[in-house]
């Protein structure tokens, strides 16, 4: 940016720093409410019972691999290679798709098995957490697809490649929310009923 | 709310004046469109005192219905619902957007920046927090008010304990509230980083400055967990999840954490504005600078910092054990410590000064020796032992109104008679002002300070009524009568505004310098011109403003090296590229309310609501930056230069 | 204007020092040791409060007089910008005299949480019990219930405190205890949270449920003592009060044979009181128990909190609903139109939420329904000693 | 007053590195793919008591990756990486003590 600033830093790359710090603790305290509770599955499922773990494993790996895409659509953007860009965007919007796809697949086979939002503490708190980040993706494949549009119209060029590299940084915070979403919640072995 | 107020002045005159501008042509269209940290800063003013009276009234409702035993002014319900909104207006509605107002009038100011780093997400702020203001209060014609107490401890804010929507509208307004002011904190952070002066290293920031960006940093880190809370809420409230549900075997005592661990940041939120608007106040009349400037300063940080491993000292009765009642113990404790070193600092500052003592600096002084009342009386609750008497009773109440009415009110009223002029270009009557402060401050010792023994004899807290034989009658007549005093003060000030506006009608404003202050502000003229600074100063110290004023002679005598009016800009600048206004934050903050109406009421609510926020989103995103026929639109290439600062978000 | 102050704060220092001779809820007046401890840690830290208060009121009083600006001129003091050692000395001197403090908190924290329990022997149905004095505390919207089992606690289930196992006393409203012994508390709640609070005889203690929160307490002399429940718990909470009756070791004694007598219809030979036991039987033994009548503690189903006072000795209190009203006169005569207004309409006497589900309903009851009922109530159990009744007065 | 040594000033250079070319992207993947294989494994492998331990070291340091690569903390003003770090560190310990303080290590 050609903006001067006191630190040289962008406005909104720290603004979007700024916000993922407080993102923290919002996800912190999800998780924290979640740990929490984990044991209280009351009558319904514990979560031992009915973790996919192959098939969860899947869907992290294609959310893992969208970050790539995704750090490979900024680089794009930075050369000034728009087509590759927009590739790559489409790659991100696309895995990230695939990822939610998996997330109401599984969403849907707990309620199918008796896990509902409401069955216990642990059901209302493991469907916030993860619906939490789940909206948090689909928000970012929002994004992405905003920006292929502004794309597709020309407004995207190497001259605005941090408005690329910012989205970037949430989807990767997204990203790296699920490492831990993954090991926490789902590897560490869970109780069973 | 503003604009009703407006007078026939035009605007050559009198560009700022909440209370000048004209009626006419599309006045109020220019207040609900403005991208200008100036105007939002006032407006959040005007609205945060508005909740202020409201809050006071319901405050002046619990005193009537407690002045003798056995009341019927309230009924238990009513008086329930008066007490949570009595809090939750107080803190969420009057204290914290007052300081919104400082902060975001006085931040660009104070670093010599044009505006903020995004003015139309601070217009949103402003939107978004009277939005969920006004919907907070709408439960009072919806179907009741909230009911749980300022920290709706689960489970009795659950729909089976808590019927009414009260708590829905508590839950999702708190909700929109904290949207505003995470946005607002993110968006002063970038400010406070980016947008300095050149020459304005971060310790060469006023102290005030620096005490705001403490507090959005507190902010930025505080609103998640709170929201968390309040999820968590809505959810249990909405959808029926389990949060809070013991049968299912939920723990109580989470909502308990998530609040506090908010919560007791919050408070600190609170206060540090306060204690940064008195450090400005105090050295101006002091004549010194201020003592100890970087203990000053990292003590602010080190009092936000420890806030943070504080929060169970508000739950040393609610069964967490031993150990971590004790360790909480300790950490509150020294807490007292940096909060010490200010209050002494602030002593130090006026220790062999030639004090004047003028009405801000009257209030900031009520604030240095009632904040230390209610500190020294927040360590009696730091020993856990003792706090088991002294929990949820009168003596708690008392606490936090001396930290918060002595350390917060008195200090928001030093900052709003002290920038008075920078904002309005008036003064406020001086001796009005005086009596103002006397006024308050008797009737704030006569309500609050027979609270201590009203605690200390056992009277709980939260309780609609009592019985007579507990000893309680005298001291709460007493407080009663006091908080009328208090009442009557703020009459005061408001006439006082009144009468000052009226008697400043017609005149020029007054002078650059009326405090011979010290920070950059004052080097813009009075009322601050739309685009602050005609160019941006080059900071070399502490203070500018005043060294700039007066130098030292060869034996060491301060001289004046130069006037307020030389030293201070003309204002007078001309095709500064500034942000042009929007309607979108608007539009955007109208959406929300109407999201959580349609989550208490009828689901199909939301969709107008969505409707206009994704609206009101991509229309921010296209708007064009510049509007062409803006006032100030014209993009001369020499103007680049000063345009600097603002990002087009 | 500073006349205002000083006499300001004497009138508060007076008040500290224990002016208010009649305030039976005063935290400062302990009647116990553990009331006692915290007392002790409390009043020297005041002192300490009010010694650094006045230094910094004094130095703001000095400033007023002797550095107030008197002049109009231009003049400035001299500009001193800070002093790194007297920094450090008001960062080391609050940070020690606090240190100082933290170690008599832990002290007390300490004590106040240890437990010295001792078993005391009791005649409970002829037969001798070592009884370690053990008390469970349940909260509910809006009055408190008090349960002993004299075989102690360890088998006792309190996890679900709408669910527990039969006790050998059931009480209502007034936790009674022998003086000179340590009563352990477990203090639970059936719905939200509430606090146990006798100011006299030690702190509060909040009664979550889902919880147990152990807690205790000890009175140094026979009497009755105040209490109210501290954590805000909905509508009634100001009315949802409780006293601790502490009795000598042989009048407990007198007191727990009272209590574990049953009241049984065949005792009855009035008319009316047998009408009365009709009433009961039909109205309110789906909520209440007494002994000897009905058994099941489940059948008020319909309230949140699964339960009601137990009413087999109801005239063996000095109050009733949450400590709230009296009911005796202080002649020992019965106030029979406070109770009689009750069972009439309840929840006009004390708030209750319309929806129900809490607190006692309006049963819609005939006049002489109430007349009879009410004189099947005053059959149920021995009134107080009149010293009891007397103390019961507050004023 | 002391005011030379500020620290988050005009000075802080923000010169921007080179960044990664695309193949060196291509091989971070590579290895954050192999962790992620490994975690998935302890789930058929069983390790005993270094499960956890193991578990952990692995998430973060998947962690580190993608913030220190992806989002080019490595790369990038110091500033950044505060403000990340403090929100992580903050949240940690705060949600430590919280979950300490409901006794949630000891209940098994
Ligand atoms: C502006 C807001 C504010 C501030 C600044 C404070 C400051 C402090 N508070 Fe307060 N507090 C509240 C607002 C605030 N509080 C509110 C709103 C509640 C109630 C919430 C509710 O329940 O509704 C509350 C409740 C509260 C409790 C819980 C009580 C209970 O419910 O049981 C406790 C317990 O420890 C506490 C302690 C403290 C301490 C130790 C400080 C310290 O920071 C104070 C430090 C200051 C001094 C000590 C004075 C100056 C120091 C010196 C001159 C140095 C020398 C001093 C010594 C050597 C001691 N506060
Ligand atoms: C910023 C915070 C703040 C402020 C400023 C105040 C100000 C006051 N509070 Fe505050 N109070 C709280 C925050 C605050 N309070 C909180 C958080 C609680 C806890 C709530 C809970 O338990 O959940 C509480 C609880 C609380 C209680 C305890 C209630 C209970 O536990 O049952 C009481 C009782 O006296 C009280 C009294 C007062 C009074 C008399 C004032 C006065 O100082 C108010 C003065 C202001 C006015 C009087 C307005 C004056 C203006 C006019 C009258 C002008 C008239 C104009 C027109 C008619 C146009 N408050
Ligand atoms: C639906 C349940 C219900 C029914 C039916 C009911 N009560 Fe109650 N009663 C309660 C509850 C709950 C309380 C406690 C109320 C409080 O203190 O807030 C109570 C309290 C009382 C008390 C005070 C007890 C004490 O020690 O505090 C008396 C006496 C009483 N009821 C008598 C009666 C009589 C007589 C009837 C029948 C004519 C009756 N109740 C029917 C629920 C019921
Ligand atoms: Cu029970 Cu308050
Ligand atoms: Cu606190």
């Amino acid at each position: 940016m050609s903006e001067e600033t006191t630190t040289g830093l962008s406005h909104n790359k720290l603004a979007m720093w700024v916000f993922l710090g407080s993102e923290c603790l919002l996800f912190g305290a999800l998780i924290s409410t979640y740990l929490l509770y984990r044991n209280k599955f009351y009558d319904g499922p514990a979560p031992g019972d009915i973790f996919d773990i192959p098939f969860t494993s899947v869907s992290s790996f294609v959310l893992l691999m969208s970050s790539l895409t995704m750090v490979l659509a900024l680089a794009a953007i930075q050369r000034g290679d728009i087509r590759n860009n927009r590739l790559w965007l489409l790659t991100t919007a696309l895995l990230g798709a695939v990822f939610i796809g998996g997330q109401v697949y599984e969403f849907t086979t707990f309620i199918r098995e008796g896990l509902g939002y409401t069955t216990s503490p642990f059901s209302s708190a493991f469907f916030t957490l993860t619906g939490f980040h789940g909206v948090h993706v689909s928000l970012g494949i929002v994004m992405l697809m905003s920006l292929l549009i502004s794309s597709y119209r020309g407004k995207l060029t190497q001259k605005n490649s941090e408005t690329v590299e910012i989205i970037g940084l949430y989807w990767h915070f997204v990203d790296v929310v699920w490492i831990i979403i993954f090991t926490v919640i789902y590897l560490v072995p869970n109780p069973t009923s | 709310m503003t604009d009703t107020i407006s007078e026939e002045v035009t605007e050559e005159q009198r560009p700022l004046g909440v209370y000048t501008r004209p009626k006419g042509g599309n006045g109020w269209r220019d207040w609900i469109t403005t991208v200008d940290h100036k105007k939002i800063g006032i407006l959040y003013g005007a609205a945060a005192l508005f909740f202020f009276i409201i809050g006071g009234i319901e405050a002046l409702l619990i005193r009537l219905q407690l002045a003798t035993p056995n009341g019927t002014v309230l009924g238990a319900d009513m008086y329930n619902q008066v007490f949570t909104m009595h809090g939750v207006t107080m803190i969420f509605l009057a204290a914290m957007p007052l300081a919104a107002a400082f902060a975001n009038y006085l931040i660009p100011l104070q670093i010599g920046a044009r505006d903020v780093a995004f003015p139309r997400l601070n217009a949103m702020s402003f939107w978004v927090f009277l939005a969920g203001g006004i919907f907070i209060n709408l439960s009072w014609l919806l179907g009741g008010a909230p009911d749980g107490g300022w920290f709706g401890y689960a489970p009795n804010t659950g729909v089976i304990f808590s019927p009414s929507v009260g708590m829905d509208f508590y839950a999702i307004g708190l909700q929109i509230t904290g949207i505003a002011s995470l946005v607002s904190a993110i968006n002063l952070t970038v400010t406070v980083l980016n947008m300095r002066a050149p020459g304005m290293t971060l310790f060469k920031m006023p102290v005030l400055t620096w005490m705001l960006f403490v507090v959005q940093l507190l902010l930025v880190f505080a609103m998640p967990v709170i929201a968390v809370a309040l999820f968590l809420l809505m959810f249990s409230r909405q959808f029926g999840a389990n949060f809070f549900n013991t049968e299912m075997g939920a723990d109580p005592l989470l909502w308990q954490h998530l609040f506090w661990i908010f919560g007791h940041p919050e408070v600190y939120i609170l206060v540090l504005p306060s204690f940064g608007i008195i450090s400005e106040v105090i050295p101006t009349f002091s004549r010194k600078p201020i003592f100890g400037y970087d203990f000053m300063v990292f003590s602010g940080i080190a009092i936000g910092f420890m806030g943070w491993g504080v929060w169970a000292h508000h739950m040393f009765v609610s069964g967490i054990g031993p150990l971590s009642v004790a360790a909480f113990s300790l950490s509150t404790m020294f807490i007292a410590v940096p909060t010490g070193v200010k209050i002494l600092n602030w002593i130090a500052t006026m220790w062999g000064g030639r004090v004047k003592f003028s009405s801000p600096m009257l209030f900031s002084v009520g604030v240095i020796s009632m904040f230390t009342i209610g500190g020294l009386s927040g360590v009696t609750h730091a020993l856990s032992p003792a706090d088991t008497q002294q929990t949820d009773t009168y003596y708690i109440v008392a606490h936090f109104h001396y930290v918060i009415f002595g350390g917060i009110i008195f200090g928001l009223f030093a900052g709003l008679y002290f920038w008075w002029p920078k904002v309005f270009g008036h003064m406020l009557d001086e001796k009005m002002g005086k009596i103002n402060f006397w006024v308050m401050l008797v009737g704030f010792n006569m309500t609050f300070g027979p609270m201590h023994v009203l605690g200390l004899q056992g009277m709980s807290r939260r309780i609609d009524t009592y019985s007579p034989g507990f000893g309680f009658e005298a001291w709460n007549m007493v407080a009663t009568i006091g908080s009328f005093i208090i009442a009557l003060s703020v009459l005061i000030f408001l006439i006082n505004v009144v009468t000052s506006v009226k008697k400043a009608r017609g005149k020029p404003p007054c002078g650059p310098d009326p405090w011979d202050a010290r920070s950059l502000e004052w080097m813009t003229p009075n009322p601050t011109p739309e685009h602050n600074f005609d160019e941006i100063p080059t900071v070399e110290s502490l203070d500018e403003f005043w060294h700039r004023k007066w130098g030292t002679d060869d034996e060491g005598q301060i001289v004046r090296v130069a006037t307020a009016e030389e030293v201070c800009q003309k204002g007078t600048a001309t095709g500064v590229h500034l942000p042009s206004p929007s309607y979108w934050p608007l539009i955007f903050a109208i959406g929300l309310p109407l999201l959580g109406l349609g989550l208490i009421f009828n689901l199909w609510l939301t969709l107008p609501g969505g409707i206009l926020i994704v609206t009101a989103l991509y229309a921010w995103i296209f708007e064009p930056v510049d509007d062409p026929d803006g006032p100030h639109g014209d993009h001369h290439e020499v103007n680049e230069e000063i345009s600097e600062g603002a990002s087009d978000v | 204007m500073k006349k205002v102050w000083l006499v300001f704060t004497a009138a508060v220092l007076l008040a500290l020092s224990g002016c208010a001779a009649d305030a039976e809820l005063d935290t400062l007046q302990p009647q116990g040791p553990t009331a006692r401890d915290i007392d002790n840690l409390l009043d020297p830290v005041l002192i300490i409060a009010y010694v650094v208060f006045f230094l910094v009121f004094g130095a703001t009083v000095i400033i007023w007089w002797k550095f107030r600006d008197r002049h109009e001129d231009e003049k400035f003091p001299k500009q001193i910008h800070g002093n790194t050692k007297l920094e450090v000395l008001w960062t080391i001197i609050p940070t020690l005299i606090l240190a100082g403090v933290s170690v008599f908190t832990l002290i007390t924290l300490s004590s106040l949480n240890s437990r010295e329990t001792n078993e005391i022997t009791l005649q409970v149905e002829n037969e001798s019990v070592a009884w370690e004095p053990e008390v469970v505390v349940i909260g509910q919207q809006w009055w408190w219930e008090f349960r002993y089992y004299f075989d102690g606690l360890d088998g006792v289930d309190l996890s679900d405190a709408r669910n527990l196992p039969p006790a050998d006393i059931v009480t209502a409203g007034q936790l009674v205890m022998p003086i000179g012994q340590e009563i352990e508390l477990s203090v639970t709640s059936r719905d939200v949270i509430h606090s146990f609070w006798i100011p006299a005889l030690n702190g509060k203690r909040d009664a979550a449920p889902g919880r147990v929160h152990p807690w205790k307490l000890e009175a140094d002399e026979p009497g009755v003592y105040f209490g109210q429940c501290t954590e805000f718990c909905g509508l009634s909470h100001s009315r949802m009060r409780m006293q601790a009756i502490a009795l000598e070791p042989e009048d407990f004694q007198t007191w727990v044979d009272q209590q574990l007598v049953d009241q049984t219809a065949d005792q009855i030979t009035d008319e009316a009181v047998a009408r009365g036991l009709t009433v009961f039987e039909n109205q309110c033994a789906r909520c209440h128990v007494v002994n000897g009548v009905n058994e099941d503690t489940s059948i008020g189903a319909d309230l949140v909190s699964n339960a009601a006072p137990n009413l087999t000795h109801f005239m063996s209190r000095t109050t009733y609903a949450g400590g709230i009203f009296n009911l005796y006169e202080p002649d020992g005569t019965v106030d029979r139109t406070q109770l009689e207004a009750w069972i009439r309409n309840a929840p006009a006497e004390k708030p209750a939420y319309a929806q129900g589900r809490r607190g006692m309903p309006a049963l819609g009851l005939s006049e002489d329904e109430i007349d009879d009922v009410v004189d099947y109530l005053q059959t149920l159990g021995t009134p107080p000693s009149s010293f009891i009744i007397q103390a019961t007065e507050v004023d | 007053m002391d005011t030379s040594e500020t620290t988050t000033d005009v000075e802080e250079e923000h010169e921007h590195h080179e960044h990664p070319s695309d193949g060196k992207y291509m091989q971070i993947a590579l290895i954050l793919a192999i962790i992620t294989a490994a975690e998935v494994a302890t789930y058929f492998v069983h390790i005993g008591d270094a499960l956890i331990p193991t578990l952990m070291v692995m998430m973060v340091v998947k962690f580190w990756i993608v913030a220190a690569w992806f989002m080019h903390l490595r790369f990038d003003s110091k500033m950044f990486t505060r403000f990340f770090v403090s929100g992580i560190v903050l949240a940690i310990s705060v949600y430590f003590i919280f979950l300490t303080v409901f006794e949630f290590w000891t209940e098994g």
